[in-house]
């Protein structure tokens, strides 16, 4: 049903309004290719009904690769033949999504002649998502995107596609190269990314800092957010500066500071670097004044994931510190041993923080041979359920 | 066919990023000094050189045809030397050397209909999912209700006169694709009620055993039915996850009345101040009322005006929420208090409150 | 083996130093019964040997009661003939421990009639212990003791006894009267107490405040604890004479403050009264200064317990606030619904915590016919998995 | 026999405790307006009316024999009208309305052998329970500890000068009688081998399903020993709970040189300032070493000295601890951090260190 003037009165509904509609961007590729209005009529219907029409998925993909590809099929094949296969793939993004003009033109003239014309910039996972084609696309597609120097990214049971924040790029305060991490830990593990080997998914997500702009202590398996050993950078004339202006150092730097750690008498601020736990929020509220230290690294974290089945988990610290030009030997020393140990005894679809809840975080360690630290736990057990080994 | 697989491109990566990083920030790479806050959405990264790049951010309904990418990209070399990136949350920034250039790009983006702002203390753009547009998992629509929403807060996007940021979420469904577990306001599609089973299909399209170990639950049990082997499912004991839907085909949970949207508040991801924090239930079930979703719309502005109203300086949703303590939270929203909010899964011991402070 | 000059070379270790020692107290009833002697020789033994000497237990009691008496046999009987039966029988103590010389000297003497002459004054449950005797002298110790006003206290699967806070005998913070309110439900409840009619313990105590001196919160299946709705009494000169006399009002009074809602500007403290706590600090801190508001009465909580098995629970908030005059009536209705629900649904040795637990404190509520209310949890469900049901 | 039960008194409760009140505690029963800490162990309350009631603390070993409890009578007549009472830590409190008799009652107290203390910021009593005195389940001895730990900190119950209260606790088990599971710093008994069965006598004494359902690991599975029904324990799965003990008498955990001592501390019940917490494992074992037990009470002293130095005022062992964070507990203190201090019991989740707020 090509019909260019399909009718939708619910979803013109979502063209009014101040804030960008996504109802627009899809009439804006009906031009681009008929499929728009298959879409736009099978969502009216959703929006009529209040239901969806898309059947569960199928596999599909690339040659040679297990993931990349989302397969998807509409339930009324019949009414919307256009959206029957509406398939989408996911393309790893460059680190910190940075483009360049021709680099965006390339990708739509390539999903142009292949696909929809409808993308999503990005997806949740930080991939470039190119929003419906059919299977038979999917082939001429990649060929096209490979030879313009881009590559699918993840999906199903491998490592998925990194992410990163802006780091160094563009952030003051990024604590180790995010962006090249990423993209060096992206290329180190392209068999594991597009050939699932896991027992679920696994996520790499690089935060320059605490502030963790890529989420990663609540997303990633692996999370890697920078910090700082020794002191806060200071500049005395800068605080008072920001006090001159209006800000109250005292209760809204001091006062919020979780370890009360730092010291304001009117005119001079003094932390004690000892007690900070490098949250961040003093920088983050004078950042011409502070700056994290200099002798910079980052903590690695693991086993965040959503909710199913066991319930959310963040990521739990699995090595306090390790300095910045360390980092990539000790992931990669860390991550091999990880995975040797999930593939093991992982169970299907148990990501890795479930296994570890499930093994227990000291036969973990004793496994991946890491010796425990208290950094590790916010308080020792509080159960008198100890197993002793004979050792002790 | 044994030359094909010589000649095809694989496993080459994602493009290296350096060669789209504007030439500002290739110089000063690893050396910025402090930042400035020019305007909502509008920043300036200051390099111990003492160069300067500016950024300039603008909403994007995430969901972009190649057309408004081509026009971002127009945008970008009238005033960027060609150069922009994406945000974390789904934003477009263009990056630019020459502060001139600030305003005309912004009256332009404007006029193109992309609010600019979603910087410092600003709601910035809601980080969702494909609901009705892609995904057969969906409890709710996942873009209708961003764009529903956000209409009524652009102005909290292009104004950066809140306590703190402000991180909404959508998740069309408990897969929760999307950082909707540590949001300060998450939006989440659930449904209401047990898998209707299609047992003419079950056996052909799924493994029984490795259906009756999805269920956290153990709500499903072996069953045959009309002398077919399939799968029944034990409802007082279903708590609606659609996790037996992700692994079986046959179990779909779709149903347009009972479906809809849950709010949680509170959560965070940031170290900032406190540890980072997962969201928690405010309001259990809105009814799904496309096209213009006011019952969340509502929801979450109502939650929004309160936090700006009561929350302090550099208070997330959360800490707010800690501080003043749940019962007045639930006593300033007007948000009715029930017995879903009180936990009962694997965890539910520890939020009891095993101590007596309270207020009066 | 009732050799007065028992070898006791270990044990007579612990007379030395200048803590009070047990080892004198079991040496001065020897001169009551010769039991102890066995006593001594057994308890050396298992000094030597590092291990304990007694059998588990056996049911052994007193007429027409279920409980009370804690059977007791050593593994060694010819070896120590006189311990061959040394049962404890655990008398109800006078609310908050009060005695006069004459009642002592009464329980003094029914002991030394009947037993070994050995006490613990008191059993962490709160009851008088008498520390061991033999089977046949259960009967007449305890027509002895019921003639004398005093009667068993609970052991098995029963209410156990009861205990409170000095309160309102000698405390000038206890919100409600506990010696009483202990005093009338063990009255009440005297069959439950003697004839072990649930699925496992419980156990009640009373606290005056917050600061909980019998650790009901900690140790009892309902926990009652006084606090108050309306402000703090606050004597604004005696503040000042604190701070004369070199309090640091500021750090440690209102630096302490959980909810940091007092302001002391050098001469005068204010409380937000409503964002108070009721944690007892700056009453602690000052309490010729201020003191609990006027309107008094209690906090329930319920389900409080040890590790064995599930892990040790803290006892939650069941009812936030019930005032002093409605609290008998409210906890006989209460307790009548919590126990009928246990009984029908605990299973056997589940403590009412640990039902709770079980089956939710929504459905625990819904049971009993109370209504949630937000203090009953410190935090919403962080995860999405709700039991919606048709009402909903 | 059927007149006996008629004349049989039972059910008579407790005697009321008004018999056993001070005239001058009768008189301003609920009527008291402050107290003042005279000395360790010797308060003053103040009542409304102006009157006063004395209170002399005094230590206890709790075993007391009927020939010490007949001394305090006497003691209490001599100085108080015969009135007295014990405490919820077990000490006796000697009551006065004539402040002149406090000096001679001290003085008598100190002679007989019994510390006057425990006050304020004392450390006072040590809860405990039976050990090798009475109980067939003790994996360590509970009154022979007490004495030894008491004898060093001796000091500290005459004296109030530490930064808050400290509570120390013992249990013999891990049944725990007491509040161990919430004392500042708790001794604990614990056994490190599995129960060795004693299959001769297990059908006759136990019944098997209760004793399976008794394992909170499912360590326990059925078998059958030399024709009989008996039950094995797969030992990897045993922690040594001896909960199965405590149902079925033929499983005995006992072990002369594998049972012993684990010290826990950062405890609390009361609401002051911070929740009640429970206490975490500081050290999992210190052999049994009787008479003196040196090396709990060196663990014990040591812990309690790092603390005086260290704390605040007002806080007590879990606030101070909280306050430093753990690793510095363990650097201060040089107790070893191992694998055993990280939870791996049912909501050992919830003690992984989930944020990045680390000190260095
Ligand atoms: C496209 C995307 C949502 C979006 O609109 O952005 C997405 C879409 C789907 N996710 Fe997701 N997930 C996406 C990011 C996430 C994230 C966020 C992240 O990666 O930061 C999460 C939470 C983090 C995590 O991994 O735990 C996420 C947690 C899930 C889960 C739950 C996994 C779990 O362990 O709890 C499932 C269920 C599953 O794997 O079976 C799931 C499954 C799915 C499936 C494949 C549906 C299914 O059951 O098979 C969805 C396909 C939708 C479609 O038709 O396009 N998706 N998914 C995101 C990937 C785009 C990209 O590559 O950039
Ligand atoms: C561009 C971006 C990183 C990227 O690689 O894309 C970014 C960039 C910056 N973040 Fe961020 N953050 C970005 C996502 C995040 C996220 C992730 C998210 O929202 O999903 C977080 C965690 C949010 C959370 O806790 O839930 C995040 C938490 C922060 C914080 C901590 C705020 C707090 O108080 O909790 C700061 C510090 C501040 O704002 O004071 C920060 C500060 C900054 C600074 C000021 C860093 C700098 O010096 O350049 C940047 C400008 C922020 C602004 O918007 O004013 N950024 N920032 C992301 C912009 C998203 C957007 O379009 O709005
Ligand atoms: C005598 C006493 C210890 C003492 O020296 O003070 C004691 C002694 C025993 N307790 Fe206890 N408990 C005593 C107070 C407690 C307390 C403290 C309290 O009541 O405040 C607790 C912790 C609070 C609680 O109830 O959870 C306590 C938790 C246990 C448990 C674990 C119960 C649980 O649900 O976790 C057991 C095991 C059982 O019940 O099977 C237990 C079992 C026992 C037994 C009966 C041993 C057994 O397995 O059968 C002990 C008998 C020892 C003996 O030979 O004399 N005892 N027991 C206390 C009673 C004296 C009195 O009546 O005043
Ligand atoms: C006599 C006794 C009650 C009784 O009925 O027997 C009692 C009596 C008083 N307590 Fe208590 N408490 C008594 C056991 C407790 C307990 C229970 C326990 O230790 O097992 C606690 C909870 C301990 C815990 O949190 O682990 C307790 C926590 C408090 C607190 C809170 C301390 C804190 O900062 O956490 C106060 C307030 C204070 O001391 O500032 C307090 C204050 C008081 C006051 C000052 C109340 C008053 O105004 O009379 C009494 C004199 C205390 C003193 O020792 O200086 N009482 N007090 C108990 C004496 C036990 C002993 O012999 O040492
Ligand atoms: S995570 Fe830190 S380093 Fe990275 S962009 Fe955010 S503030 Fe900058
Ligand atoms: S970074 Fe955080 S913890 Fe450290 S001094 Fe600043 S506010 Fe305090
Ligand atoms: S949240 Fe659920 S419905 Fe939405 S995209 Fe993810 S899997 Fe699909
Ligand atoms: S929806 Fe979830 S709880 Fe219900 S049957 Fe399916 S897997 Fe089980
Ligand atoms: S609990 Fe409160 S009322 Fe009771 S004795 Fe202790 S301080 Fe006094
Ligand atoms: S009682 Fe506690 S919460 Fe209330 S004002 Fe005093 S210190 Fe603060
Ligand atoms: S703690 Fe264990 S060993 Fe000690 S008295 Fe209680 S049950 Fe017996
Ligand atoms: S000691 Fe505990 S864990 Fe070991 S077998 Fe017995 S009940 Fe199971």
């Amino acid at each position: 049903m090509a019909d260019e003037k399909v009718q939708t009165k619910l979803l013109d509904e979502l063209e009014k309004g101040p804030w960008p509609s996504f109802v627009k961007e899809i009439k804006k590729a009906r031009k681009v290719s008929p499929v728009c209005d298959d879409l736009l009529g099978q969502l009216e219907l959703s929006y009529e009904e209040k239901v969806g029409h898309w059947k569960h998925g199928g596999i599909v993909g690339v040659m040679g690769y297990g993931g990349g590809v989302i397969g998807r099929y509409s339930d009324l094949p019949e009414k919307f033949p256009n959206v029957a296969h509406f398939h989408t793939m996911r393309i790893n993004q460059p680190s910190g999504w940075f483009y360049t003009s021709n680099a965006l033109r390339t990708l739509c003239d390539i999903w142009d002649r292949h696909g929809s014309g409808l993308t999503n910039m990005h997806g949740s996972t930080g991939d470039i998502v190119f929003l419906g084609t059919k299977t038979d696309e999917l082939e001429p597609c990649f060929k096209e995107l490979t030879e313009a120097g881009f590559d699918l990214g993840g999906s199903g049971s491998c490592m998925r596609t990194p992410s990163a924040c802006v780091g160094k790029a563009r952030c003051e305060w990024a604590c180790y190269d995010t962006m090249k991490m990423c993209n060096d830990i992206t290329h180190q593990y392209q068999d594991e990314l597009h050939r699932p080997p896991f027992p679920y998914k696994f996520k790499f997500k690089f935060s320059g800092c605490p502030n963790d702009c890529v989420a990663s202590i609540a997303r990633a398996d692996l999370s890697v957010i920078g910090t700082w050993k020794d002191d806060i950078q200071q500049n005395d004339a800068e605080v008072a500066a920001y006090a001159a202006k209006g800000l109250d150092v005292q209760d809204d730097v001091c006062g919020r500071c979780p370890t009360k750690c730092m010291k304001w008498d009117g005119k001079k601020l003094t932390i004690n670097n000892r007690e900070c736990v490098r949250c961040m929020h003093c920088i983050n509220a004078m950042p011409k004044a502070l700056a994290p230290g200099k002798e910079r690294g980052a903590t690695l974290l693991i086993g965040a994931k959503a909710p199913i089945v066991q319930g959310a988990l963040l990521s739990s610290v699995l090595v306090p510190f390790v300095p910045a030009d360390e980092l990539m030997d000790t992931i990669k020393e860390l991550i091999s041993r990880v995975w040797d140990f999930w593939d093991e005894y992982g169970k299907n679809r148990e990501r890795v923080g479930e296994l570890i809840q499930r093994v227990g975080m000291g036969n973990f360690l004793d496994a991946i041979g890491l010796d425990p630290v208290p950094e590790m736990i916010t308080a020792p057990r509080d159960n008198p359920y100890i197993y002793f080994k004979d050792e002790a | 066919m044994a030359a094909e697989p010589v000649k095809r491109i694989t496993d080459i990566g994602p493009p290296n990023f350096e060669k789209f990083l504007h030439p500002v920030i290739k110089k000063n790479y690893g050396l910025w000094k402090y930042h400035d806050n020019l305007a909502p959405g509008v920043l300036c990264h200051v390099a111990e050189s003492g160069d300067k790049i500016f950024t300039v951010r603008a909403a994007s309904p995430r969901l972009l045809s190649t057309t408004t990418i081509r026009q971002f990209a127009d945008l970008a070399e009238k005033y960027c030397g060609g150069y922009l990136r994406f945000t974390s949350r789904n934003n477009v920034e263009f990056l630019l050397d020459n502060q001139a250039n600030i305003e005309p790009l912004k009256k332009e983006l404007l006029a193109l209909g992309f609010p600019v702002g979603g910087t410092n203390n600003a709601i910035s753009n809601i980080v969702h999912t494909q609901g009705w547009v892609h995904c057969h998992s969906s409890a709710t629509d996942a873009s209708g209700i961003v764009k529903s929403v956000m209409d009524a807060l652009c102005d909290r996007f292009t104004h950066e006169d809140l306590p703190a940021k402000l991180r909404i979420a959508l998740a069309c469904c408990l897969n929760m694709c999307g950082a909707v577990h540590c949001s300060d306001i998450a939006i989440l599609g659930v449904h209401r009620k047990p898998p209707k089973i299609k047992h003419d299909i079950l056996p052909k399209v799924c493994e029984v055993p490795t259906l009756i170990a999805s269920c956290p639950t153990g709500a499903i049990r072996p069953a045959t039915v009309d002398g077919k082997q399939s799968v029944e499912v034990v409802e007082e004991q279903c708590m609606f996850c659609a996790n037996c839907y992700t692994v079986c085909p046959a179990m779909p949970l779709n149903d347009p009345e009972n479906d809809g949207i849950s709010i949680w508040v509170g959560g965070k991801v940031s170290n900032a101040r406190s540890a980072p924090k997962f969201s928690k239930l405010a309001i259990p079930f809105i009814p799904n009322e496309p096209p213009r979703w006011p019952g969340v719309v509502d929801a979450v502005v109502n939650i929004v005006e309160v936090y700006a109203k009561n929350a302090k300086k550099f208070e997330r949703m959360g800490e707010w929420i800690e501080r003043i303590g749940w019962p007045k939270f639930f006593e300033l929203t007007g948000i009715p208090f029930t017995k879903y909010h009180i936990d009962d899964f694997r965890l539910a011991g520890t939020t009891y409150a095993r101590s007596t402070h309270i207020r009066f």
